[in-house]
């Protein structure tokens, strides 16, 4: 993995992070450069939900998240995602009680007015099932429309970094297909950098640029993207090959 | 006589309404029941009462005590209320804003005694007549009073990104939170804004229902009544319920046969009970979707 | 790997949790070994029944009392605890009670059977009001019950030529001819044979396939529906197997009272009654006589701190407990014994 | 039933107090008082500690002289209860077998003394002067003769009025507002049977729920009746609404306001200026509020005492003013009485023959077949600042 | 195989002029395995809330064992046979795992108020063997690590198997699975899928999986239904339909 100062904008180094009193991860340390792309890969109950809460501030850790150098561990929530980083949640991260489109511009909301509008206009745009529901409340659409919506959410702050917690999770072949077409275009135009978890690690491999491994709370592996690809080990678990 | 009863019933209703506006607010900031909301409004009328008897003018008296209970439901909603609102402990909520209620009579009364006190009329004693039909001024100035208001929050809630953003801390705190929302700083704004207008109700009303500790206790009821009928999340809705549990109220007592004043009080349970079966949502409010 | 790989997160570098997070933390049920257990029912019942016999009416009749708000509490815990149906109005049930037996006592049908009645009666008014109920969810069922609370004294008046209005009713609460008593007494072992059936009735009810169809309605009521729970049944009978609760405690209320009125079933019963399982712990069994001695002597107790404070003292210590002790008394009671008797049973 | 109960003190057991009643020795006499010193009718806390500090200064000057010839101190005991009835029963039960008083003294409310009655009646403890006036008095009066009332009776309040009423406003058309049960419900009809025969006329009624907010609205209806005496049996706060809303209405009326809510202070001034002109109600207190009343022994005594007491005792409350009353009705009862049990002091305190209290604008008669202190009351009016004794005074049955 | 287990025919459920389901018919046999695909919003959740009473279609007739459920009330579908799990968790999150999982037994036991109020022995009886399947339920699923845990400290993965487990206690006839493999590893879901398949032939349960994990839908389901719009567009073998062009426009995509 590169270190090249400067040019990072993550850095992550936790001791400990967790629920109560037990940690549940140990160890945690990583960069990540600016518009680049991080998956990290790992079974049921590894520790991958937990690690994308502690950066955001969801959970309790020890450590250390720098973010454009700025320190960013013992932040509150809103706080963190007001330094550019937008987390879309495991399961449904929308806001029920909002119309789809109230949603959109609840994550454009420290954007100027026009511009999250437009922004909100090119999403719904972008994915038609959700501009087709503009106006009905979030709790009324399927599981995959929701979390299509919480995918276009997180853009819609134009942060600097996307934490993305299992984005295919409940999305049709199709339309994980283009989302990830999606967040890859997006990233790449924006500039915008991705840590994606993700249980459909072909994909995810496919537009990442390096990747970890957790077991039980801590990384095992680490590396290339495309070397994770060919490891034998990671394709038995996680490519089913 | 009817438009008497008529006009006396809309003035009464928009003292509930204010109130319900309270409560409207704080369920709109917390999803609960705030039942200390009533004493809550009377602390303000006392401070108003105070600051009245130390010289100041009524007009100077009201926004500091409506400031004066914006700090202390803050402080309020911040100490007490949040931990639990964060831990959806329903129960304890009830208790805490009970024991408050309790508490709060307890220590109104202890401060100020249990003697009934005169309060200044903001909007000038005296009243109107037309018609055969006589209005305080008073009750004039509460009317018009709550209405703006009531307009002013639909607005803000409806049409700022303040309000997008209270309507997202409630409903989705930790979406909201990653949205950059303080959702914290929604519930205290909430909380504050309905001490602010517990405490202009309160200081409203007594100089109509004089000031003494017992006097919101039977407005509380009255107010979750109109609060219901206008949907617990509609401030509009507040205070066009308060202003039909008023009017039918009064009407109800004199014309429906049978009725008379001594159901007056089972009233507000039966308006209750009825929107809450006919339409959970109430007027104004907005179905609740359940999704699995 | 395999779906075996799924780990209890290993103990690292646990830290000594502070003491507020301590206190709320949730605890599981005690594991009071049976003979301990049964050492502890024979203990406490002898105790209890030499009570009467060695003290003075004025220190009997708190306890009795004690008895009849834990009865109450009893069926409040089934309904709001377990069942998750908030209730602010089960003042109205125990009027009712009371009332059966003033009532009953008047047409002259003994002291037994008026308590029989002060049970059936509530049932059915329960039975009713659960119906509605089933339309509500969470607060607004808190509202309605609240406006009932606060009605139940107005209705009281209105029944005049049932109730006597506000004039109240006197209650003969002597024992049946040939029990040699004092009113007093009489009550207490009433109140305490009462007390005791209940606690099992509702240890029962609240276990197994029965506990856990409350417990499904109260945390995800779609769900309950799919997995073969009568939700409609579930509520009525709740409401109205509490309600019979209240009623009951409410008839020995007026037994030990002798004397009702309308101004004896205000809001603040309620109050008390939802105070008490939050402060025992709520879904607990236990946690209704905990909360009861708890509303008993702890009014006593802060009116004797300042009585110019009562209010203001009990308020505090209600928004402290809902505060610190989120479990309740019981959840304390867990926390400071669950170790001892851990260590009780290793040493077995 | 009674327990034999070992705790309380077998009269005739110990030597020299041999024939005595607990709580009643040589040197002292314990006096028990349960009232609300909390919650929402902690208003009437001041009648205990009014009565506490009464005899405080009667020990402080070394103590009361009884008819034996001997000075006992009198401990006075109050404890809270809240007006809860179950407290208050536990209340009055602690007071006679925990702490043994002699009597109970100025306890508050009708459920107060009705309940307590069996109880009072099986243990043989006065429980004297507490503060009611229902009629249910007079029948439980026949088989539990230990309980007596300190308000007058509300019949005999109807009674006095209405006599007035005729006397004074001869072919008025009268219309009452009165609280939704059955008490409001007997006041109602007292004065419709008062009336009826006379050329007074009832012509309009109606009621409110006491938990209700307002009472404007059946303000308005009862003026709408045309009626030129206005009979405002509503209570507290309520009154005062009433009249403020009558004002306001310019509903030119008598108004006739029942005696709890006659406090020109509590509930009368606060209705504005010009409101409560005229108000008529029954006097059986002084009125304490006026100034003018300086140079009358016994309005000047209370002041002192007042004054001597601030920190407990409003010297313009009337709990206060009641407490300070039934403490020297106690005194009265006490001096004079024979013997030294309870049922000496309860048969004093049935016996007063034109007692001077001062307080009292009529002087107290009681006897053994009315349990209520007041046998004869006056009238009064309100002239805006201060109330004018009504020359007419009248007796009960007449 | 006789007449099928589970008949959905021509079912109509709209939302305030959105057509959820468009008329779909297709029917599942005893112990066979089909598989419900189709894009996000085409109707899959709503028709398994349709078939165990949660939503009410306004048209159309769902039948289970010859049994018309539309207009059942609710809680009756379990007695039918039908259990289910939730797309998004439908667990009792402040209870533990086991008593989670044991809620799944309420329709196949006794034991009311009058029973448990008086303990007759059969209460005590049928809880120890219902706990006792379920622990055994557990541990065939991985789950006895975790049988004593609140279940909503753990990770998503482990609480769909909790549900699973959960519906399998009831033993229904006809088990409905919404995207069991959310949250699971590659290699996760091949054990999943021969548990399901498992299931199926072992106690002969009719499954309807609705998935969007095409392997696991591939290799587990005898047949698939393909719905878009809440319209049925195809149906067949598993390898045919994902050749199915329309199949492949509407769902699959180019990618796969
Ligand atoms: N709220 C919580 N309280 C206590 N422990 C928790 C909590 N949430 C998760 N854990 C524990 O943390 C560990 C890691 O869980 P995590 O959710 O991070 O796993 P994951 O890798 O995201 O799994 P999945 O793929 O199933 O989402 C698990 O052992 C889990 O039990
Ligand atoms: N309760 C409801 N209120 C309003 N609309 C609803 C409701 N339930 C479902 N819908 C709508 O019906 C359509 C079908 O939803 P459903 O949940 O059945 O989709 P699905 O096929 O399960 O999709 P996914 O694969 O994303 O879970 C969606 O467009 C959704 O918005
Ligand atoms: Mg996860
Ligand atoms: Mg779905």
């Amino acid at each position: 993995m590169s270190l090249t100062a400067g040019s990072s904008l993550l850095r992550v180094d936790l001791r400990t992070a967790g629920y109560g009193a037990v940690p549940v991860l140990h160890d945690i340390a990583f960069d990540l450069d600016e518009g680049r792309r991080l998956v990290i890969l790992g079974a049921n109950g590894a520790g991958k939900t937990t690690t994308l809460r502690a950066l955001t501030g969801l959970c309790a850790a020890t450590g250390s998240i720098r973010l454009g150098g700025v320190e960013l561990r013992g932040l509150p929530a809103h706080r963190i995602a007001r330094h550019g980083i937008a987390h879309v949640p495991q399961g449904r991260g929308t806001v029920p009680d909002l119309t789809v489109r109230e949603n959109l511009l609840l994550g454009g909301t420290r954007r100027p007015a026009r511009e999250a509008s437009a922004d909100a206009d090119f999403w719904m745009q972008r994915f038609p099932r959700l501009g087709e529901r503009a106006g009905r409340p979030a709790s009324g659409l399927s599981g995959g429309e929701q979390q299509l919506l919480a995918i276009a959410r997180a853009f819609m702050a134009a942060p600097r970094l996307v934490l993305l917690d299992e984005p295919s999770l409940g999305l049709a072949p199709k339309v994980t297909a283009e989302v990830f077409a999606a967040i890859d275009e997006l990233g790449r135009t924006r500039g915008t950098a991705l840590l994606i978890v993700e249980q459909n690690a072909a994909l995810a491999l496919g537009i990442a640029d390096t990747a970890l491994v957790l077991e039980s709370g801590r990384i095992v592996t680490r590396g290339e993207a495309a070397d994770l690809q060919g490891d034998d080990d990671v394709r038995r678990a996680y490519l089913g090959m | 006589m009817i438009w008497q009863q008529l006009v006396d019933g809309v003035a009464t209703g928009a003292v509930y309404g204010a109130l319900a506006l309270a409560i409207v607010l704080v369920y709109r900031a917390s999803r609960t029941l705030n039942f200390a909301q009533g004493e809550l409004a009377l602390l303000g009328a006392y401070v108003s009462w105070q600051c009245t008897a130390w010289g100041m003018p009524i007009w100077i008296a009201l926004p500091v005590s409506m400031a004066a209970l914006a700090l202390l439901c803050v402080g309020l909603e911040r100490v007490l209320f949040r931990p639990l609102v964060r831990r959806h402990q329903h129960l304890p909520l009830i208790i805490v804003s009970l024991g408050l209620m309790i508490a709060l009579n307890a220590v109104i009364g202890w401060v100020w005694t249990y003697q009934t006190k005169e309060m200044p009329a903001l909007f000038g004693a005296g009243s109107v007549a037309s018609g055969g039909v006589a209005v305080s001024r008073q009750d004039i100035g509460i009317v018009a009073a709550v209405l703006v208001l009531a307009l002013v929050l639909a607005a803000v809630f409806r049409f700022t990104r303040t309000g997008l953003r209270m309507r997202a801390a409630v409903s989705a705190p930790e979406s909201a939170e990653l949205s950059g929302v303080s959702t914290g700083r929604m519930m205290s704004l909430g909380w504050a804004m309905a001490g602010a207008i517990g405490a202009l109700a309160g200081t409203l009303i007594a100089p109509e229902l004089f000031l003494h500790p017992g006097m919101m206790a039977p407005v509380l009821i009255y107010a979750f009544a109109a609060a219901t009928l206008g949907g617990l999340d509609s401030p509009v809705g507040a205070l066009i319920g308060g202003v039909i549990v008023g009017v039918v109220e009064n009407l109800a007592g004199s014309y429906v046969p049978g009725v008379g004043g001594e159901l007056k009080q089972i009233f507000a349970l039966v308006i209750i009970v009825a929107v809450l079966l006919l339409r959970p949502q109430g007027l104004f409010g907005r179905k609740e979707l359940v999704r699995v | 790997m395999s779906l075996a790989t799924q780990t209890l997160p290993r103990v690292g570098r646990a830290r000594r949790p502070s003491p507020v997070e301590w206190l709320r933390t949730p605890r599981p049920p005690l594991p009071v070994p049976r003979w301990l257990r049964v050492a502890l029912v024979v203990a406490g019942g002898a105790g209890l029944v030499a009570v009467p016999l060695l003290n003075p009416s004025y220190v009997t009749l708190p306890i009795t009392l004690v008895m009849v708000w834990t009865i109450v509490g009893l069926g409040m815990n089934l309904l709001v605890g377990f069942g998750g149906q908030i209730s602010l109005g089960h003042s109205a049930f125990f009027a009712i009670g009371a009332y059966a037996v003033a009532v009953g006592g008047e047409s002259g049908l003994g002291p037994l059977l008026p308590l029989v009645i002060a049970g059936i009666v509530p049932f059915a008014v329960g039975y009713l009001i659960g119906l509605p109920a089933l339309r509500l969810r969470g607060l607004q069922l808190g509202l309605v019950t609240l406006a009932l609370a606060m009605a139940t004294p107005a209705v009281i008046r209105m029944l005049e030529p049932i109730t006597h209005g506000s004039r109240g009713i006197r209650i003969d609460g002597d024992p049946p001819a040939g029990i040699p008593l004092a009113h007093d007494q009489w009550v207490y072992y009433l109140a305490l044979v009462v007390a005791a059936l209940a606690y099992v009735l509702t240890r029962r009810l609240s276990r197994g396939r029965l506990g856990r169809s409350f417990v499904a309605v109260r945390d995800a009521e779609l769900v309950a529906q799919t997995l073969g729970v009568d939700i409609a049944q579930t509520k009525t009978r709740l409401f109205a197997a509490s309600a019979a609760y209240a009623g009951v405690a409410g008839g020995i209320y007026a037994l030990l009272l002798e004397f009702i009125g309308p101004e004896n079933f205000g809001l603040m019963l309620s109050i008390s009654f939802i105070t008490l399982i939050v402060v025992g712990g709520l879904a607990t069994v236990g946690g209704a006589v905990l909360g009861a001695l708890f509303i008993q002597y702890v009014p006593m107790w802060t009116a004797s701190i300042s009585p110019a404070a009562t209010g203001a003292a009990y308020g505090i210590v209600l928004v402290v407990f809902a505060f610190f002790v989120p479990f309740g008394l019981v959840g304390l009671a867990r926390g400071i014994l669950g170790p001892l008797l851990t260590r009780l049973r290793g040493r077995r | 039933a009674g327990r034999d109960d070992e705790a309380i003190a077998d009269p005739g057991q110990s030597g020299e107090a041999a024939a005595c009643s607990p709580g009643f020795t040589d040197s002292t006499v314990k006096i028990g008082n349960s009232i609300p010193l909390s919650g929402p009718a902690a208003a009437y806390g001041a009648i205990g500690t009014t009565l506490q500090a009464y005899f405080d200064d009667i020990n402080e000057a070394g103590g009361l002289e009884f008819a034996d010839g001997k000075t006992r101190t009198v401990e006075v005991t109050v404890i809270d209860d809240g007006y809860d009835p179950a407290k208050t029963t536990v209340n009055l039960r602690t007071l006679v077998e925990q702490d043994e008083v002699f009597a109970l003294a100025g306890v508050l409310g009708t459920g107060a003394a009705i309940g307590a009655a069996p109880y009072v009646a099986e243990q043989g403890v006065p429980n004297l002067f507490v503060g009611t006036g229902t009629d249910a008095l007079l029948t439980l009066h026949e088989d539990s003769p230990w309980t007596t009332g300190f308000m007058p009776q509300y019949g005999f309040e109807v009674q006095a009025l209405s006599e007035y009423l005729i006397a004074e406003h001869p072919g008025a058309k009268a219309a009452i507002l009165y609280q939704n049960d059955d008490f409001g419900e007997s006041i109602r009809a007292g004065f419709e049977e008062a009336f009826a025969g006379t050329d007074v006329e009832l012509v309009a009624a109606e009621s409110y729920e006491l938990a209700s907010a307002s009472v404007d609205s059946q303000v308005t209806t009862l003026a709408a009746s045309g009626a030129d005496v206005f009979l405002d049996w509503a209570v507290g706060a309520f009154a005062t609404q009433s009249l403020k809303k009558k004002l306001e209405l310019g509903w030119d009326a008598t108004t006739v306001i029942n005696a709890p809510a006659a406090d020109a202070t509590f509930f009368l001034k606060p209705a504005g200026p010009g409101a409560a002109d005229g108000v008529v109600s029954i006097a059986y207190t002084k009125d304490i509020t006026d100034p003018g009343l300086a140079g009358d022994a016994g309005f000047d005594a209370w002041t002192a005492f007042a004054a001597k007491h601030s920190d407990k005792v409003n010297a313009l409350s009337a709990p206060a003013a009641a407490g300070y009353q039934t403490a020297q009705l106690l005194e009265a009862a006490l001096t004079s009485m024979d013997g030294c049990t309870r049922e000496g002091l309860l048969d004093a305190a049935t016996s007063f023959d034109g007692l001077e209290l001062d307080l009292a604008p009529v002087p107290v008669t009681t006897t053994a077949d009315y349990p209520f202190v007041w046998s004869e009351i006056g009238v009064q009016v309100f002239n805006g600042e201060n109330w004018d004794l009504h020359d007419e005074t009248y007796t009960v049955g007449d | 195989m006789s007449s099928p287990l589970l008949q959905v025919a021509e079912v109509r459920l709209a939302f305030g002029g959105l057509q959820a389901l468009d008329g779909p018919s297709f029917t599942v046999a005893d112990g066979e395995i089909v598989g419900l695909i189709g894009p996000n919003g085409a109707g899959k959740t709503s028709l398994f809330n349709c078939v165990s009473g949660l939503y009410r279609p306004q048209s159309g007739s769902i039948r289970v064992a010859g049994t018309e459920v539309i207009g059942v009330p609710r809680h009756r579908v379990a007695s039918l046979g039908v259990g289910r799990t939730f797309q998004n968790l439908g667990l009792f999150s402040t209870q533990t795992v086991l008593e989670n999982v044991l809620a799944g037994a309420y329709h196949v036991t006794r034991g009311g108020y009058w029973a448990s109020a008086l303990a007759l022995p059969g209460v005590a009886r049928t809880e120890a063997r219902v706990r006792a399947e379920a622990r055994e339920l557990l541990s065939a699923l991985s789950l006895s690590g975790v049988a004593d845990r609140i279940a909503g400290t753990l990770p998503f993965g482990t609480l769909k198997r909790v549900e699973l487990a959960r519906a399998l206690l009831g033993s229904p006839r006809l088990l409905l699975v919404d995207e069991p493999a959310n949250g699971l590893i590659q290699s996760e879901v091949a054990e999943l899928g021969a548990t399901l398949r498992a299931l199926a032939a072992d106690r002969g349960t009719a499954i309807l999986l609705v998935e969007h994990h095409m392997g696991l839908v591939m290799s587990t389901c005898d047949r698939v239904v393909v719905l878009d719009f809440g319209r049925l567009i195809a149906e067949g073998a598993p390898a045919d339909v994902a050749r199915d062009p329309a199949v492949i426009t509407a769902y699959l995509g180019t990618a796969a």
